[in-house]
């Protein structure tokens, strides 16, 4: 055993692009190396859960984990991580709020079953299996972890200490991050670690009062390279994106989705996409605000709530009536 | 540290009392609301021992914060928000609950009621808990003041003003000031003639140094706030040079074009195109009607320029605008008479013989067109019998829900007048008469005396055609006398319509010019029916008179000086305390996104080009807060109506609901007691 | 009380028009349900959209949103701006599977104490037949959750018995 | 333009006049009726009096006939008591959920039903005004009535409720002012213009229903009408069949021939008289008539002889002139 | 809103059986009515007082009163009325109420209405020769000379029928009255 902090890393419901973030660090990745004993990294290195559950509570130094909370297993291993961690991260926008899997709340259960065993072209599935929980074979019972309704934020299931955002994480601001936790200069537990402003702060583009007409889609116009997206009616999300990719896309002539989540103490980006849009259309009149708004938004949550629709308010769309709902006594 | 918070709870004697158990609530909030250190109930929170109360706990316990469940806020605010500062606590980190207007006065189930007071004061708590210390900014105040309306109130209040010393701006819409009141003969009950009592007060305005007199003008708009007002007057062309005109009249007597006088003599006389409303008029510069002038519509004529001696004629000269910066404005802009052709029952337009007060008004009038003789409309007979019909236009759904006030001891004075000039038999048709003041009564007896002769019963219709002998070439006033019973028919030579007073025709635009609002009927809306009846919702915007609501000449005298003394006290306090309610963008999370930017309509919020962000102005701000909604990055927060503020104020009313933190769910069907 | 379900509402009014009806309202003695419960706001403007969302999330059956008529803000125009992110606002509730009726927005005068109460009893009723909302339920699983939850658990455990 | 025409009981037989007149102008003037079929009474005021369900029911049964003429959704009734029964039924079968439940169980029973607002009731009058319009009027006039001297009659139920479709005034209406204007007729400023005829008071108190029947034509006949022009059959039969009966009653010898405003305008139009059933009335309108033609300088509102000099004062709204 | 306090009585009976009867709750007793009224001259009570006696509870002396009868539907009060009363409609609800309770003095009126709607009952159309007839005979037999020359111009000038028509679809109309008179008898 060497006295090195130990470091955990692990991914649930996510693409595995943070991992890859990770590395992106380049070279550095050996200094963590050196600095850290890097206990767990399903990702990158053998490892065992059992090792983990032996651990005393704590034991862990930090943890990085990434991915939104989708089955019971996950939930099970964030549970883990949270008992056996003394500093628990969430790492990247999966985990932070949910991002793309999180989308996966405009739909239930069943519906992505449906999909996906059934309904996509590419499935042949005559007898129609499904994955099922529990499956007895001569051995005995096999299972599967729980496959939920709804897709949660880490935050949402366990006790975080630091998030930090983006999908993924840009390497710089993952070093930042990591030298701030060895070098102990951290902000107070719950923060996000990040800028405090949005991405129009980065943004090279010149922006002007803006009065909205009408919204266009991005492959409607080909936008001036100077001036503001949002200004040409491109639902840029910059105006409400928390700082820190270097505006990245906007730079070149794509609108910003967001990705970094929203800027310090939001409780909802969508929210705050809606209320900047709304304010600028420049129509008073009832009915043309209403076209502008259908004809431009056709997919409000996907444009408001790309990666955060699991972390806003409402989390999710409604439930339709039939699936039955938990006996809150018994939930968490 | 926790806040210690303390919970007062009014019972307003029964009004609060009566329909919540006030003091199963305070006790309830003692018991169950977090932070609550206090928690009371008392008769009536605003009494000065009620204060007091408060005074001693903040002193006593350290109370942090206060909650008020008392009135709605626009009532006692500042009381309780005094109360608190005078025991040290900043009046910012005192909240009310609305419980009477919000829950005891509109609800009909005393549980159900206490339920919403529940939610209604753990909703305050919540939310006094996050409020923060404020400081109020003081400003001054511009001594000079301007008053809208050259009626008899604006003349009042105009006069009170410049007799202490202050400066006045008076706007006058019309050629000359005096109002309506100048188109009297004689005024109810005292008979005084209405000129010998208004002409040497008009005088007096013309004559004042510390009033500007703006005739012929109008107040284009307005903007800033109290006590720095800036309003921009246009002053319309008056063809007449007022530097020059020495107000001879000479002018006037050598227009050869004649126009029937639809304003100053109500449609019954004539005046010439240059003119000038009445002899006494003030100031005494006549005016070019430029729609009948012969030059304007021909090009020729020019006779005014010829004969006048100072050469004070100006065909070319234009509207010119006036800047002005005033502290205070007194709105006195008065009222339009009912147009009686609006009911053609009443033949009023068709029937030559009926009238309209204000021309009978005008009759009366020594100085109108008959030259004071009550006559028919031929000009020459004298009528023999008089119908005076109340209520035309008043006190009915169809027109104006509304008692017009003045309507009755008006028809009164008109019979008096009536008998006096011609002896004829007069009659009033009234649904209630309704003399309720100093000397009305009395006036009323009087015209019993005099044999007038009331009818108790609206008139159903005048009619010219006749149905029985004795009615052939009179109109029939047909109706009912109620008291009688009995249909009745009252064939007389003259009928007078007492016409509703209405809101000006353009009230509503007045009033959003100076951000005011209007009742549902259109007349001003006062900041307190009873308490405040000449202040508006707007600091440093005052009304008086008519335009407030029907009243007759000592009510709008009255409400003239009031609001005068209400303006000196703001002048002799010198300044004004501005509300710390404003906007504010914090520059390290502004991105400098400008989104923001055209949001202002008061133009507070300027980007910066070197910082990159934007920032808001607090002296123009005026707190609406839809810049703070609008901030896409959060970084505007709006102080006493924050964010936090609102989130812990839309928890503590949903305290009883269903929680939304994803554990320890209640889903037993909301609306539940707790 | 009546086993009736009785809607939250939480309406968020503007301290000029809105706030004043509800003022008159009582002042006059209108009667109207006990329902809704008032949130004061200088401005019709200065309602978040997430303000609404959180309410919702909090237990809320409907939002009502109040101001003054179009033309006669007392800031002039922000209630255009109201107006606007209502609209915004109710486009994104459709797609999220809301009732329209559980968010109105509701001009009212400040003599119009009488208008106002009537549009919340209407509302009350309005969200009473659609029944509550209780948003948060949706985020629940079936209890299976915590079965499978305990199930790894157990599992897990059994295995670490297995001597290594 | 083609309109659903319901034409009602007096129109059959005591008004047969009126719905000659109607037929005879309607071509020339470019209107279609289509007759409802198999319509019945509409009870005129007579059933609110005893049963108000059954007062609706049998009204809305017109209304239920009426939408079977196919793609015709304007129900025009020439009679002042149909329209407005039809007009209040249709009103109150969209705004009185409770009635309106009792007649729709009621019309069930035959099969038939009715959902208020599916027709548009109109009176002839606002038809001729409004539709065909002044100027085609004035254009189709051949035989200009000038020097006839008509008072304009409207009754009560066309103008008063405020169910009526125009705007006109249920006071002083003026739309048959306008229409006869336009024909050349010289107007009387006829004061009881709009009062009533007394409806059915002449079978429950006869002094009553002659009163008022009086007052009418005395007034017409103080401004020098030489005829009554009315648009309900209602109350060209009390001005028309009870003028001598009243008269004898008031021992007066009133003279003033009723016609319909149909008949007048099919005589601008140059129609035969008798195509348009004129003769049929009880007072003779020969005399009157035949002062059509006559040359008189043109046609103004008359108003009785009133003294008029240079020291006279300006009416209210004839103001501007100098 | 408040609800209106006097739902209940006489008042109450006589503004549900109306349609917009609320509006009589807030009567000023201006006359209005009683002044416009064309036949007012002749009645027992002006409409007016009418309504003041229905306040009043005097269910017996309202119902018993003619003014209803004597009401010629012009309707010169119900738009007058500064309060938007609907009165004419009340007087068709007194008229239903005092038929019902058989309270009226006179018959005439009663009967006359009765024997119009008769014809129309049974034929689907009215008659008025018939009407007349009969009415006239019931109730005026010396009356009929008086109109004795209208009679006879009406018949000569071809504007009088000599037998009522009969609609196709009487059955069917009949069937309808009945249920609408069982329905008005719950109501």
């Amino acid at each position: 055993m060497t006295g090195k902090p130990k470091l955990a890393l692990y991914w649930a419901a996510s693409c595995g692009g943070c991992e890859i973030a990770v590395l992106g660090i380049d070279e550095r990745i050996l200094k963590v190396a050196e600095a850290f004993d890097i206990v767990f990294w399903p990702c990158v290195l053998d490892g065992k859960v059992r090792s983990i559950e032996k651990m005393a509570d704590k034991e862990i130094e930090l943890c990085l984990f990434n991915g939104a909370i989708r089955t019971s297993e996950q939930e099970y291993m964030a549970r883990l991580l949270r008992q056996k961690s003394k500093v628990l991260v969430a790492f990247g926008s999966c985990a932070h709020e949910g991002c793309i899997p999180g989308l996966g709340n405009v739909a239930t259960r069943e519906e992505i079953f449906q999909i996906s065993y059934h309904d996509t072209p590419s499935t042949v599935n005559p007898e129609g299996t499904r994955p099922q929980a529990e499956t007895e074979v001569a051995e005995g019972t096999l299972y599967l972890p729980h496959f939920y309704d709804t897709v949660k934020t880490l935050g949402q299931t366990v006790e975080v200490d630091y998030y930090l955002p983006g999908c993924p994480p840009e390497p710089e601001r993952i070093w930042d991050a990591l030298t701030a936790i060895l070098t102990g200069a951290l902000p107070p537990p719950g923060a996000v670690i990040g800028a405090q402003t949005t991405v129009c702060d980065e943004c090279p583009r010149t922006r002007e009062e803006k009065k909205i007409k009408e919204f266009k889609r991005t492959w409607e116009i080909i936008p001036d390279p100077e001036v503001c997206l949002l200004e040409q009616g491109i639902i840029c999300c910059g105006i409400a994106t928390r700082a820190g990719c270097g505006a990245l896309c906007p730079t070149v002539g794509s609108p910003c989705i967001g990705c970094y989540g929203p800027n310090e103490g939001v409780q909802d980006f969508g929210a705050r996409m809606m209320t900047a849009l709304a304010s600028v259309i420049d129509s008073d009149d009832p009915q043309e605000i209403e076209s502008i708004i259908s004809r431009g938004i056709p997919d409000p949550i996907g444009s408001f709530y790309r990666f955060s629709l699991a972390h806003g308010q409402l989390r999710r769309c409604a439930l339709p009536l039939e699936a039955d709902t938990l006996d809150a006594t018994k939930a968490a | 540290m926790a806040e210690k918070v303390g919970v007062y709870i009014c019972h307003c004697g029964s009004n609060i009392a009566g329909m919540v158990d006030v003091e199963g609530l305070a006790r309830w909030a003692g018991a169950n609301l977090e932070d609550v250190t206090v928690a009371r109930d008392y008769k009536f929170m605003c009494s000065s021992l009620g204060q007091e109360l408060i005074e001693e706990d903040i002193k006593k316990e350290g109370l942090t914060r206060v909650v008020v469940g008392a009135c709605s806020p626009h009532l006692h605010e500042k009381t309780f928000r005094k109360a608190c500062a005078n025991a040290g606590l900043n009046p910012y980190l005192m909240q009310m609950a609305s419980l009477r207007e919000q829950i005891s006065w509109v609800s009909s189930d005393k549980d159900k009621a206490t339920e919403k007071a529940k939610a209604l004061i753990s909703g305050a708590v919540r939310r006094v808990i996050e409020q923060e210390e404020l400081f109020a900014s003081e400003a001054p105040v511009n001594p000079n003041t301007l008053v809208v309306g050259g009626g008899v109130t604006g003349i009042q209040a105009a006069l009170e003003l410049a007799d202490a010393g202050y400066h006045v701006y008076l706007v006058e819409r019309e050629p000359s000031i005096g109002g309506h009141m100048a188109q009297f003969d004689k005024t109810f009950p005292t008979l005084d003639c209405s000129a010998c009592i208004l002409t040497p007060k008009m005088s007096d305005v013309g004559q004042h140094e510390s009033i500007t007199l703006l005739s012929y003008a109008e107040v284009e708009e307005v903007t800033g706030y109290v006590g720095n007002f800036h309003a921009r007057i246009r002053k319309r062309a008056r063809s007449v040079k007022e530097a020059d005109c020495t107000g001879c009249g000479v002018c006037i007597e050598k227009c050869p074009k004649k126009v029937i006088d639809d304003v100053f003599e109500a449609g019954l006389g004539y005046r010439k195109a240059i003119y000038r409303p009445f002899p006494q008029a003030v100031p005494k510069y006549p005016v070019i009607d430029r729609e009948a002038c012969t030059y304007y519509l021909k090009g020729t004529c020019k006779a005014c320029e010829k004969f006048c001696p100072t050469n004070a004629i100006d065909f070319e000269q234009q509207d010119s605008f006036l800047d002005l910066d005033v502290g205070n404005v007194i709105l006195a802009t008065g009222f339009d008479m009912f147009d009686s052709t609006r009911l053609p029952q009443y033949g009023y337009g068709r029937l030559a013989n009926v009238f309209s007060n204000l021309e009978f008004e005008r009759m009366c009038n020594a100085a109108g067109p008959t030259d004071g003789k009550v006559v028919l409309r031929d000009g020459v007979t004298t009528p023999e019998s008089i119908a005076i019909v109340h209520c035309v236009g008043s006190r009915d759904k169809k027109h104006n829900p509304y008692c017009s006030a003045v309507c009755c001891m008006a028809a009164l004075k008109f019979g008096h007048l009536a008998i006096e000039k011609t002896g004829a038999q007069v009659y009033s048709f009234y649904i209630d008469m309704r003399t309720p003041h100093k000397n009305y009564e009395e006036f009323y007896d009087r015209l019993l005396a005099e044999g007038m002769q009331f009818v108790r019963g609206r008139v159903a219709e005048v009619t010219d055609a006749a149905r029985l002998p004795g009615e052939e070439g009179k109109l029939i006033v047909q109706s009912e006398d109620t008291l009688a019973g009995r249909q009745r028919r009252t064939p007389v030579d003259m009928v007078v319509l007492m016409g509703a007073l209405e809101p000006r025709h353009d009230a509503r635009e007045t009033a959003l010019k100076f951000g005011i609002s209007c009742s549902m009927n259109g007349w001003f809306t006062e900041r307190h029916p009873k308490l405040d009846p000449v202040a508006t919702m707007t600091d440093g915007v005052f009304i008086a008179g008519v335009c407030q609501g029907p009243k007759d000449i000592p009510d709008s005298v009255a409400q003239g000086a009031a609001a005068a003394a209400r303006v000196m006290a703001m002048i002799t306090k010198g300044t004004v305390l501005i509300e710390p309610v404003v906007a504010t963008i914090h520059e390290e999370n502004c991105s400098g996104c400008r989104i923001c930017n055209n949001l202002c309509p008061y133009n507070a919020i300027t980007f910066l080009e070197d910082k990159g962000v934007s920032y808001v102005n607090a002296a123009l701000c005026k707190g609406c807060g839809t810049c703070v909604a609008a901030c896409p990055a959060q970084a505007i927060s709006g102080a006493h109506f924050s964010n936090e503020q609102i989130f812990s104020e839309i928890e503590g009313l949903l305290y009883d609901a269903i929680s939304g933190n994803g554990a320890g769910h209640k889903v037993e069907p909301a609306g539940v007691p707790a | 009380m009546s086993d009736t379900f009785e809607p939250k509402i939480v309406a968020f009014l503007c301290n000029w028009c809105s706030y004043r009806a509800a003022d008159l309202a009582g002042t006059s003695r209108i009667k109207y349900e006990p329902n809704v419960r008032i949130i004061r706001v200088m401005c019709s403007g200065r309602v978040d959209p997430t303000f609404v969302l959180k309410a919702f999330s909090l237990g809320a059956d409907g939002v009502m949103i109040a101001g003054c008529h179009p033309g006669e803000c007392h800031y002039l125009e922000q209630n255009y701006k109201a107006m606007r992110r209502y609209y915004m606002l109710r486009h994104t509730l459709r797609s999220m599977g809301m009732e329209d009726d559980r968010l109105r927005l509701q001009w009212a005068s400040a003599a119009e104490g009488v208008q106002l109460a009537a549009a919340i009893n209407e509302m009350i009723e309005q969200v009473r037949a659609l029944g509550p909302l209780n948003w948060s339920a949706n985020w629940h699983e079936n209890g299976r959750r915590l079965e499978a939850l305990g199930r790894l658990a157990q599992e897990h455990a059994e295995a670490m018995e297995v001597p290594a | 333009m083609k309109y659903s025409y319901y034409p009602g009981c007096s129109l059959e037989k005591n008004a047969a006049s009126y719905h000659e007149s109607t037929m005879a102008i309607a071509g020339p003037l470019g209107l279609d009726f289509v007759e409802v079929e198999d319509w019945n009474c509409c009870g005129a005021t007579e059933y609110h009096a005893l049963n108000q369900t059954a007062a609706y029911a049998l009204i809305a049964r017109n209304l239920a006939q009426a939408t079977k003429n196919e793609g015709l959704d304007t129900l025009v009734a020439p009679c002042s008591a149909c329209y407005l029964n039809l007009r209040k039924c249709d009103k109150y079968m969209a705004t009185e959920p409770e009635l309106a439940g009792r007649v729709s169980q009621a019309l069930a029973e035959a099969g038939l039903s009715y959902k208020g607002g599916t027709l548009h009731v109109r009176h002839l009058l606002d038809i001729v005004y409004n539709d065909v319009g002044l100027e085609t009027l004035q254009a189709k006039t051949t035989r200009p009535l000038k020097g006839l001297r008509v008072a304009p009659y409207y009754g009560c139920m066309i103008v008063r409720p405020g169910f009526h479709n125009g705007d006109d005034d249920p006071e002083y209406p003026v739309t048959l002012d306008r229409i006869l204007t336009a024909l050349g007729a010289e107007l009387v400023d006829f004061p009881m213009k709009a009062h009533c005829c007394g409806g059915h008071m002449t079978q429950i108190s006869e002094a009553t229903g002659f009163e008022l029947i009086r007052r009418l034509i005395k007034s017409a006949d103080d401004y020098e009408a030489d005829l009554i022009v009315t648009i309900c059959p209602m109350c060209q039969l009390n001005l028309d069949g009870f003028q001598g009966a009243m008269n004898r009653h008031f021992g007066t010898s009133y003279h003033i021939p009723v016609l319909y405003f149909t008949q007048l305008i099919g005589l601008a139009l140059g129609l035969a008289p008798r195509d348009l059933g004129v003769g049929s009335e009880i007072v003779s309108a020969k005399e009157a008539l035949s002062k059509i033609g006559a040359e008189v300088e043109e046609a103004e509102v008359a108003t009785p002889r009133q003294r008029r000099d240079d020291k006279a004062l300006p009416m209210p709204g004839r103001r501007g002139e100098g | 809103m408040h609800e209106p306090s006097r739902r209940d009585g006489f008042q109450g009976e006589v503004i549900a059986a109306t349609p917009g009867g609320e509006s009589l709750l807030t009567c000023i007793q201006c006359g209005t009515c009683g002044g416009s009224c064309p036949s007012g001259a002749d009645m027992d009570h002006t409409p007016r007082q009418l309504f003041a006696m229905i306040n009043a509870g005097l269910r017996q002396d309202v119902l018993h009163s003619n003014t209803p009868w004597y009401c010629v539907s012009c309707y010169y009060c119900t738009v007058r009325c500064p309060k938007e009363i609907p009165i004419t409609e009340l007087m068709y609800t007194l008229k239903r109420m005092a038929v019902r309770e058989g309270a009226y003095d006179d018959s005439k009126a009663p009967d006359f209405s009765r024997t119009f709607i008769r014809w129309v009952e049974d034929y689907g159309r009215s008659f008025e020769l018939g009407l007349m007839g009969t009415h006239m005979i019931r109730h005026n037999p010396f009356g009929a000379f008086k109109i004795a020359d209208m009679g006879i111009g009406m018949i000569t000038k071809g504007r009088m029928a000599f037998s009522p028509t009969r609609i196709k679809g009487m059955d069917g109309l009949k069937r309808i009255l009945a249920k609408a008179k069982q329905l008005e008898a719950q109501a």
